[in-house]
């Protein structure tokens, strides 16, 4: 019993991981039609940010409020980069989707690489509150409290981004443009800027992936978000492109069977599964659980 | 020209000699090459006496990046060759020393591998040698920590691939082999979540827990097998790694009995001081001592062997001398190094952690069983 | 109703199939000459000393640079094979990576684990990738666009998992499996017979571009050319999209699998560095460099790219570089870095890639000219 | 009076086909003006150029004023910010979205949204509030689609065939709102339904050939069945329900 | 020859193409028309297979092709034009025909021979591409035509199928006037020999009543009357739907 709760919640901790990274990726696929590779670099630069900012920034820390701020200027990292490759590299591409989707390939392999010569290949140890090393006891299992800190932040995430799509102006843009970015543009509205506003949006919450996952791992390391990313793909397109709440049932069934395949299973088998999963969910329903419909 | 021309090597006996270090410059294995370069300059200065000369016959270095891939590092090695190298040392990834070793006896020229940790490379073939440890050398130190093993209970914990199979044959015959029962849990090196892995092994309840893990995501494994309760529950002995990643063990560390190749204030002697006086910001680490070798080794084959790589092979088997860790021999049969290995402690907290040495086993103790040679 | 976009692949921004449209313009009678005159330079190659500092680390000649040379041209005849799905079929798979990794590993494990004579190794390697690339490609090509590119990637993913999980020890998981060489014909052995690898990686290179070409300009490229356009038409006309696709797909494949063969040779073994989902991104920037769906590109986006790929490494540990400061010279000394830098200047200035340099400047060079 | 849009020379090319050669037309500070022409022929492309809703590839020449501004070269957003109300020949309503929530995307910054206007002239939109746009009848599509722009102030209305695929009696219903409206603010409307057009145009350009064949008073131009046989290939408005062609739900046989 | 039974494509709830029953006599001319969105593309769609029908069956000849893909309907003789005109854009002219014309003949499916050396398929492209009057655009890239002339392509590629029922999806839409009554002669020219029928969607009126023998009207996805042009032309109901009534 105990097993089969602590492989539930530390499997959620996992799909709560994959939310979060996978989360930005679908709503960047489903406005602006580009399937952004360069979405580990937004995640690396929030987790070295982070890692950066505990320890030079004043007030920020590894501990209570410090980490907090570190945090905060993690995510405020990772959505400036994300704003500035979405200005500066997506937009004068503006719908030549193919090219777009390189662009963010190269800019994969330079990014990656750039953090590599900046802090070098190894992994640096995270600063992070104590208590997320410890565990909580429920229903007899021992679960690790960084896992819980994932599951409720991609909550609060999934939420947040949920709000925002129905009740505010931009989510409503951004809907909208999902369906017809033209007219949208008729009744009066800058579409480039909600494109801008979604990358920021899905460099926020990478990069508060990279930052949890930073916790979560207890290092940070340059090729995280690569190793990370293959998996959120995972988790996009099972969900269907373009759909958030598509993204948490997809990144749960994920999470959840690699846990369970790779306790009662041999290993390697988890990873096997999920790749399986995606193969027979493309095949039923090849645009996925959600399909491409509005995001919310 | 014709296709069939290659540069060779002067056979002049004040040509310098040139020896070609093939390792990782950058990559995921760029830090163990620059200790390994720093430890292989110190060691070069300590063997020449600080002329960088061998007789009259200065000793020229060309260093080429891998990047960690062999396909590179195959590409350089014959590019050395080509341009009359007799003697290539490096390779940091296992990968890299087990793929250039065949092109060195393919070549007929000397190959000390550096440190890459498989088992594979001992006994390669009559042309390579290693100036490190490899994992056997680990399990055995591991050993140590039980005592009696009969009837003991140990369980591996290592990940998916051949570094993780090298490891689980080598407790199975070591430890195994004097009566323990082993067994095994595995885990995808790919993996982030370790809680399953982590539940596994307190299932299994063992005496002593080896764990084999190298990577990224070793940090995130020692804090769930912490959080499981594994650690406080049994014997876990794992190799230590570079001072870098000490930190990362967090609270784990002292929990942990560390087997380790080397780390600074494991030794000293005249080589050790020698070695903390050249290497920059005067601290050794895990693959200076792999680097300094290396150098030991390659002036010795230059001083008997000329640019002759087989007298150079003949002057290096059965070869004993004073490394950085201590005594190190060359087995002859299949050109092991025989070495001290450590028992370590880590103590600290943040970012501030000392290892102090437990105890330590001479060549022979931690010498692995000697293979045929493969070629 | 609104429309509801579904989730396709733009076609890639391909050129006409040279082979189906007359050539026109001056260049007319000059350009089959070209390769030619690249394949007499290819094969006197080996026989120069010539010394071209800065490119080569040494003479033409020597081994270094022939190995060198010959990795590129392998990569060169394997971006052409993924040009025949990307650029000529528009079909975007991200696990072309799978079949090439099949073919290194498959030779490797039949010479090195079963000790088979090269050629029966090679052939049943070939004929063992083919299927697989069938096999494979009869699954993911029941899903179209994106989730194709998905399913593609996800099946290499699994490729990469099980060559490193190691299963029997036939992979040599992440250390991966050197060539036991004991078996194979002394000439393909030993540094001294780099030349012989090279002669092989040309004759590769030149079987695929055959290859390439002749199915182009084959009924079956016809078809294949019309698929990246319209499939649904193709349809119409009678003609099954998902058989022409599959192989297109297949055949693609079988020629990754011949290149895993000769690149085994050359690098003396195989790492799982060729399974990683980056080669086939790579094998993207180099049709994508060189230019989607003609000639020439895609072989030279090939070889350019594994040229750099190698020698970046040793640009950034140059002291030109080092002498920089920091600022640059740390970013400059990661490949990669220069690498991706490379590509995303190439798809904002060189749109068609390479390919489309040669009739640029023959644009510049006719406005340039006065007119009569 | 000063037209309130003055489009000269007007030309477009997409993908190599030249679709406008050269249009030059007014439209009046008041009142509908028709554009007319048979299918085709680029109406939608003329008010698509206006707006700045080119495809990409296309490539627009000549001048767009609005008063004294130069339409062209600016961002479609922009124009559309500062008073030029268009809607389009598709409808485009947001399918995935609510009625409410399409009418709330096209509230426009710094104005107070004209509900109870929208509401008065199609009740239907306020009943169906909280229905997705997608399970609209196309009727109550389209009366969305106008809704949407007559939220705002506009200085100039574009209206792309609003009648087009609607019952005859949405087709007077519609024709009586865009009367109301014209009341306020000009419209440009194109229009194949020639019974709409007789009720609403006063002035009427008619494109043929990429080109402007005839403009002028539209209701005069109803009347000479001699001109309207040869411009729109019809006899007239009155004639037999065929020959009024593009009917009330057509709006593609116009020879 | 063809036949639709109770034909019907739903998305969801609505009813796209509403049971529809359809009868094509060899030989025969059956315009179609109804308003914009009536369902007649997506009747089209189903009788060729793009669309699987959610009810219903479509026979040809008696044979049931209703769970066959798209190729074997083209291969029993089924051919079609589309409304936005879908040609090979990269393709020159001539190739699209030939790759046409070799897709009806077969051997599409030879990786080793080489295309442009078979003189029949050229052949038989240029006189497909005679027929409609392109030949002289043989060596311009389709992608490049006027809209008009991919229309005409469009044609050619279809009579290059030789098909026994030929569906033509709107041919006249975007061709200018002048060419209108080329084109009718060349579509009229298509049902002129060998009994084959034709099935056309158009909304020029004059063309369909000067082409059809019979009409059929689509209204709500559902076939509202399929009669003589002068029955259906007086049709009331009709009248109200498609031609529309005066206000
Ligand atoms: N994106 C495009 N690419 C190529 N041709 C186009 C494009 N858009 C429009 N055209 C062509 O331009 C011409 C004019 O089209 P437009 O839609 O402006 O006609 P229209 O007068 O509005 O016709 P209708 O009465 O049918 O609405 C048509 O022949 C059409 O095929
Ligand atoms: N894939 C689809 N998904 C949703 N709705 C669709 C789809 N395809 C067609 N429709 C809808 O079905 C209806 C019929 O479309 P269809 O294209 O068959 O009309 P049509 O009679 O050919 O019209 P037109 O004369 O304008 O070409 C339209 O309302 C259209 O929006
Ligand atoms: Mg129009
Ligand atoms: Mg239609």
């Amino acid at each position: 019993m105990d097993t089969i709760v602590l492989l539930t919640l530390t499997g959620l901790g996992l799909a709560a991981l994959y939310f979060l990274v996978a989360s930005g990726l679908s709503l960047v696929f489903g406005l602006a039609d580009v399937l952004n590779f360069a979405h580990g670099l937004f995640l690396g630069v929030g987790a070295y940010a982070t890692w950066w900012a505990a320890g030079n920034l004043p007030g920020a820390g590894g501990d209570g409020f410090g980490f907090l701020v570190a945090v905060a200027f993690g995510v405020a990292a990772g959505t400036l980069v994300a704003v500035l490759v979405e200005l500066v590299l997506i937009r004068p591409l503006y719908s030549r989707t193919i090219e777009q989707v390189l662009v963010t390939v190269g800019l994969s392999l330079a990014g990656v690489a750039l953090l590599q010569a900046t802090w070098g290949a190894d992994a640096r140890p995270f600063p992070r509150p104590d208590w997320t090393r410890q565990v909580t006891g429920i229903l007899g299992a021992q679960v690790p409290n960084g896992g819980l800190l994932l599951i409720v932040a991609a909550v609060v995430v999934l939420g947040a981004i949920l709000a925002f799509l129905r009740w505010t102006r931009y989510g409503l843009v951004i809907r909208a443009g999902v369906e017809n970015r033209e007219m949208v543009t008729a009744l009066g509205i800058d579409v480039r800027k909600a494109f801008t506003l979604v990358f920021a949006i899905g460099g926020a919450a990478a990069a508060l992936a990279g930052a949890l996952g930073g916790v979560y791992f207890g290092t940070v390391s340059p090729g995280q978000g690569g190793s990370l990313l293959i998996f959120a793909f995972i988790v996009v397109v099972i969900g269907g492109m373009g759909s958030v709440v598509g993204s948490a049932y997809a990144a749960v069934a994920v999470g959840l069977l690699q846990q369970f395949v790779n306790y009662y299973g041999t290993s390697g088998l988890g990873d096997i599964c999920v790749v399986a999963l995606l193969a027979v969910v493309l095949l039923l329903r090849p645009q996925g659980i959600a399909g491409k419909v509005a995001t919310a | 020209g014709s296709p069939q021309d290659t540069a060779s090597g002067g056979g002049d006996s004040t040509a310098p000699v040139k020896v070609g270090l093939v390792y990782s410059q950058s990559g995921a294995l760029a830090s163990y090459g620059k200790q390994y370069i720093e430890g292989f300059k110190a060691g070069l200065d300590f063997a020449t006496k600080g002329t960088n000369k061998v007789g009259d016959r200065s000793i020229e270095i060309t260093e080429v990046d891998d990047a960690g891939d062999p396909a590179k590092a195959v590409s350089a090695a014959k590019d050395l060759i080509g341009k009359g190298h007799k003697i290539i040392a490096g390779s940091t990834a296992s990968g890299v020393a087990l793929q250039v070793a065949p092109i060195a006896a393919q070549n007929k020229v000397l190959f000390i591998s550096g440190p890459a940790a498989t088992d594979a490379v001992t006994g390669a073939n009559k042309y390579t040698f290693r100036s490190g440890r490899q994992s056997y050398q680990d399990v055995l130190t591991a050993k140590s920590f039980i005592g009696d093993p009969a009837g003991k209970k140990v369980v591996v914990f290592a990940q998916d691939g051949a570094f993780g199979d090298a490891n689980e044959a080598a407790v199975k015959t070591v430890i195994g082999g004097a009566g323990a029962t082993v067994s095994s849990v595995r885990a995808p090196a790919s993996a982030t979540e370790f809680t399953p892995f982590a539940s596994q092994i307190k299932a299994a309840k063992p005496d002593l827990l080896f764990v084999a893990w190298a990577g990224t995501t070793a940090p995130a494994m020692w804090q769930t097998l912490d959080q499981q309760g594994v650690l406080s529950s049994t014997t876990v002995v794992t190799g230590l790694d570079i001072r870098a990643s000490w930190p990362t063990f967090g609270a784990a560390g002292s929990k942990i009995s560390f087997l380790s190749h080397y780390f600074d204030g494991a030794s000293d002697n005249e080589a050790t001081k020698a070695a903390k006086a050249k290497i920059p910001g005067g601290t050794l680490d895990l693959f200076h001592p792999d680097g300094f070798a290396a150098a030991q080794m390659v002036v010795r084959a230059v001083q008997e062997g000329g640019d002759d790589v087989e007298k150079m092979v003949t002057a290096l088997e059965g070869w004993s001398f004073d490394g950085v860790k201590g005594k190190m021999t060359i087995r002859a049969e299949d050109h092991a190094l025989l070495q001290p290995m450590f028992q370590a402690k880590l103590t600290g907290s943040g970012t501030t952690f000392t290892a102090t040495a437990q105890k330590s086993l001479t060549g022979d103790e931690s010498a692995p069983p000697a293979v045929a040679m493969k070629g | 109703m609104t429309e509801v976009k579904s989730p396709e692949v733009p076609a890639p921004p391909a050129a006409v199939p040279a082979e189906l449209t007359p050539d026109t313009g001056r260049w007319h009678r000059v350009r089959p000459f070209l390769p030619l005159v690249a394949l007499v330079v290819a094969l006197i190659l080996p026989y120069s000393t010539v010394h071209l500092p800065g490119i080569f680390e040494g003479p033409l000649n020597s081994p270094g640079t022939l190995q060198l040379l010959a990795v590129c041209l392998v990569f060169g005849g394997l971006a052409a094979g993924y040009d025949l799905l990307f650029g000529r079929t528009g079909m975007l798979s991200f696990g072309h990576a799978l079949y090439f990794a099949a073919g290194v590993y498959g030779t490797d494990i039949l010479v090195t684990k079963a000790g088979l004579p090269l050629w029966q190794a090679a052939l049943l390697t070939i004929t063992g990738g083919t299927i697989l690339a069938a096999l494979l490609g009869a699954v993911a090509l029941r899903t179209v666009g994106i989730a194709f590119a998905m399913v593609t990637l996800a099946f290499a993913q699994v490729g990469a998992i099980l060559v490193a999980r190691d299963f029997g020890g036939l992979t040599g998981g992440e250390e991966g499996l050197p060539l036991d060489v004991s078996g194979l014909p002394p000439a393909l052995v030993g540094v001294a017979n780099t030349v012989n690898l090279y002669w092989l990686a040309l004759a590769y290179l030149v079987v695929v571009i055959f290859v390439v070409h002749r199915v182009s300009g084959s009924p079956t490229g016809r078809v294949l050319a019309g698929l990246r356009d319209d499939e649904r038409r193709i349809g119409v006309l009678g003609l099954d999209p998902y058989r022409f696709k599959l192989v297109a797909f297949t055949l693609a494949g079988g020629l990754a699998a011949a290149g895993g063969v000769v690149y085994c040779l050359i690098v003396g073994g195989a790492s799982p560095h060729i399974t990683s989902s980056e080669l086939t991104l790579s094998l993207l920037v180099m049709v994508v460099l060189g230019g989607p769906g003609t000639r020439w590109g895609p072989v030279l986006g090939g070889i350019l790219y594994m040229y750099l790929d190698h020698r970046l490494v040793a640009f950034g540990t140059s002291d030109a570089v080092d002498a920089l400061p920091a600022i640059l010279s740390r970013p400059l000394s990661q490949p990669l870095f220069v690498l991706g830098t490379v590509f995303i200047l190439a798809v904002y200035f060189f749109p068609g890639g390479l390919a489309s340099l040669a009739p640029r400047l023959t644009h510049l060079r006719n406005t340039l000219r006065p007119r009569p | 009076m000063e037209p309130v849009l003055n489009v000269e020379n007007l030309s477009v090319r997409i993908a190599g086909l030249h679709i406008l050669q050269g249009v030059s037309f007014t439209v009046a500070p008041t009142g509908v003006t028709v554009l007319l022409g048979r299918n085709g022929v680029g109406k939608t492309t003329t008010l698509r150029a206006i707006v700045g809703l080119t495809p990409r590839g296309g490539e627009v020449r000549g001048t767009v004023r609005m008063g004294a501004q130069s339409l062209l070269a600016r961002p479609t957003h922009r124009l559309v910010r500062g008073g030029l109300g268009y809607v389009p020949e598709d409808r485009c309503v947001f399918a995935g979205l609510t009625v409410a929530e399409n009418l709330r995307l096209a509230e426009r910054r710094g104005t107070t949204p004209a509900y109870d206007k929208v509401y008065a002239l199609f009740p239907e939109l306020d009943r169906r509030g909280r229905q997705r746009a997608g399970s609209l009848s196309g009727g109550q599509q389209q009366m969305l689609a106008i809704g949407r722009v007559l939220l705002n102030d506009n200085r100039l209305l574009l209206v792309d065939e609003p009648t087009k695929g609607l019952a005859p009696k949405v087709v007077t219903e519609v024709a009586e709102v865009l009367e109301r409206v014209a009341e306020s603010v000009p419209v440009l409307l194109v229009e194949q339904n020639l019974a709409v057009v007789r009720r609403l145009a006063r002035d009427a350009v008619v494109l043929a050939a990429g080109q402007v064949a005839w403009a002028g008073d539209a209701q005069q131009l109803l009347l000479e069945t001699a001109l309207t046989k040869s411009l729109l290939g019809v006899g007239s408005a009155e004639g037999h329900a065929s020959a009024a062609s593009g009917g009330a739900t057509g709006g593609k046989d116009a020879h | 020859m063809l036949a639709t039974r109770g034909l019907t494509w739903r998305i969801g709830e609505v009813a796209i193409v509403d049971s529809v029953y359809l009868d094509l006599a060899p030989g025969e001319f059956l315009g179609v028309i109804g308003p914009n969105g009536a369902g007649k593309t997506s009747l089209f769609n189903l009788i060729t297979g793009l669309r699987r029908a959610t009810e219903g069956r479509v026979t040809l000849d008696g044979q049931d092709i209703s769970s066959l893909p798209p190729h074997r309907r083209a291969r029993l003789g089924l051919g079609r034009t589309f409304q936005a005109s879908s040609v090979f854009g990269s393709l020159s002219v001539r190739e699209n025909v030939r790759l046409a014309v070799q897709a009806h003949r077969g051997g599409s499916m030879k990786l080793w021979r080489r295309a442009a050396a078979d003189r029949e398929v050229a052949a038989a492209a240029d006189a497909a591409l005679e027929r409609v009057g392109l030949a002289h655009r043989g060596a311009a890239l389709a992608g490049t035509l006027a809209h008009g002339e991919k229309r005409k392509l469009e044609i050619a590629l279809l009579l290059a199928g030789e098909p026994r029922v030929m569906l033509l999806d709107e041919p006249m839409a975007g061709v200018s006037a002048e060419d209108v009554p080329e084109l009718v002669t060349v579509i009229r020219s298509l049902t002129g020999d060998s009994g084959r029928s034709v099935l056309m969607v158009e909304h020029h009126m004059d063309v369909i009543l000067e082409l059809a023998d019979r009409i059929a009207v689509m209204h709500h996805g559902a076939l509202l009357a399929c009669d003589t042009p002068e029955t259906v032309m007086a049709n009331p109901t009709v009248q109200e739907a498609y031609l529309g009534e005066s206000l």
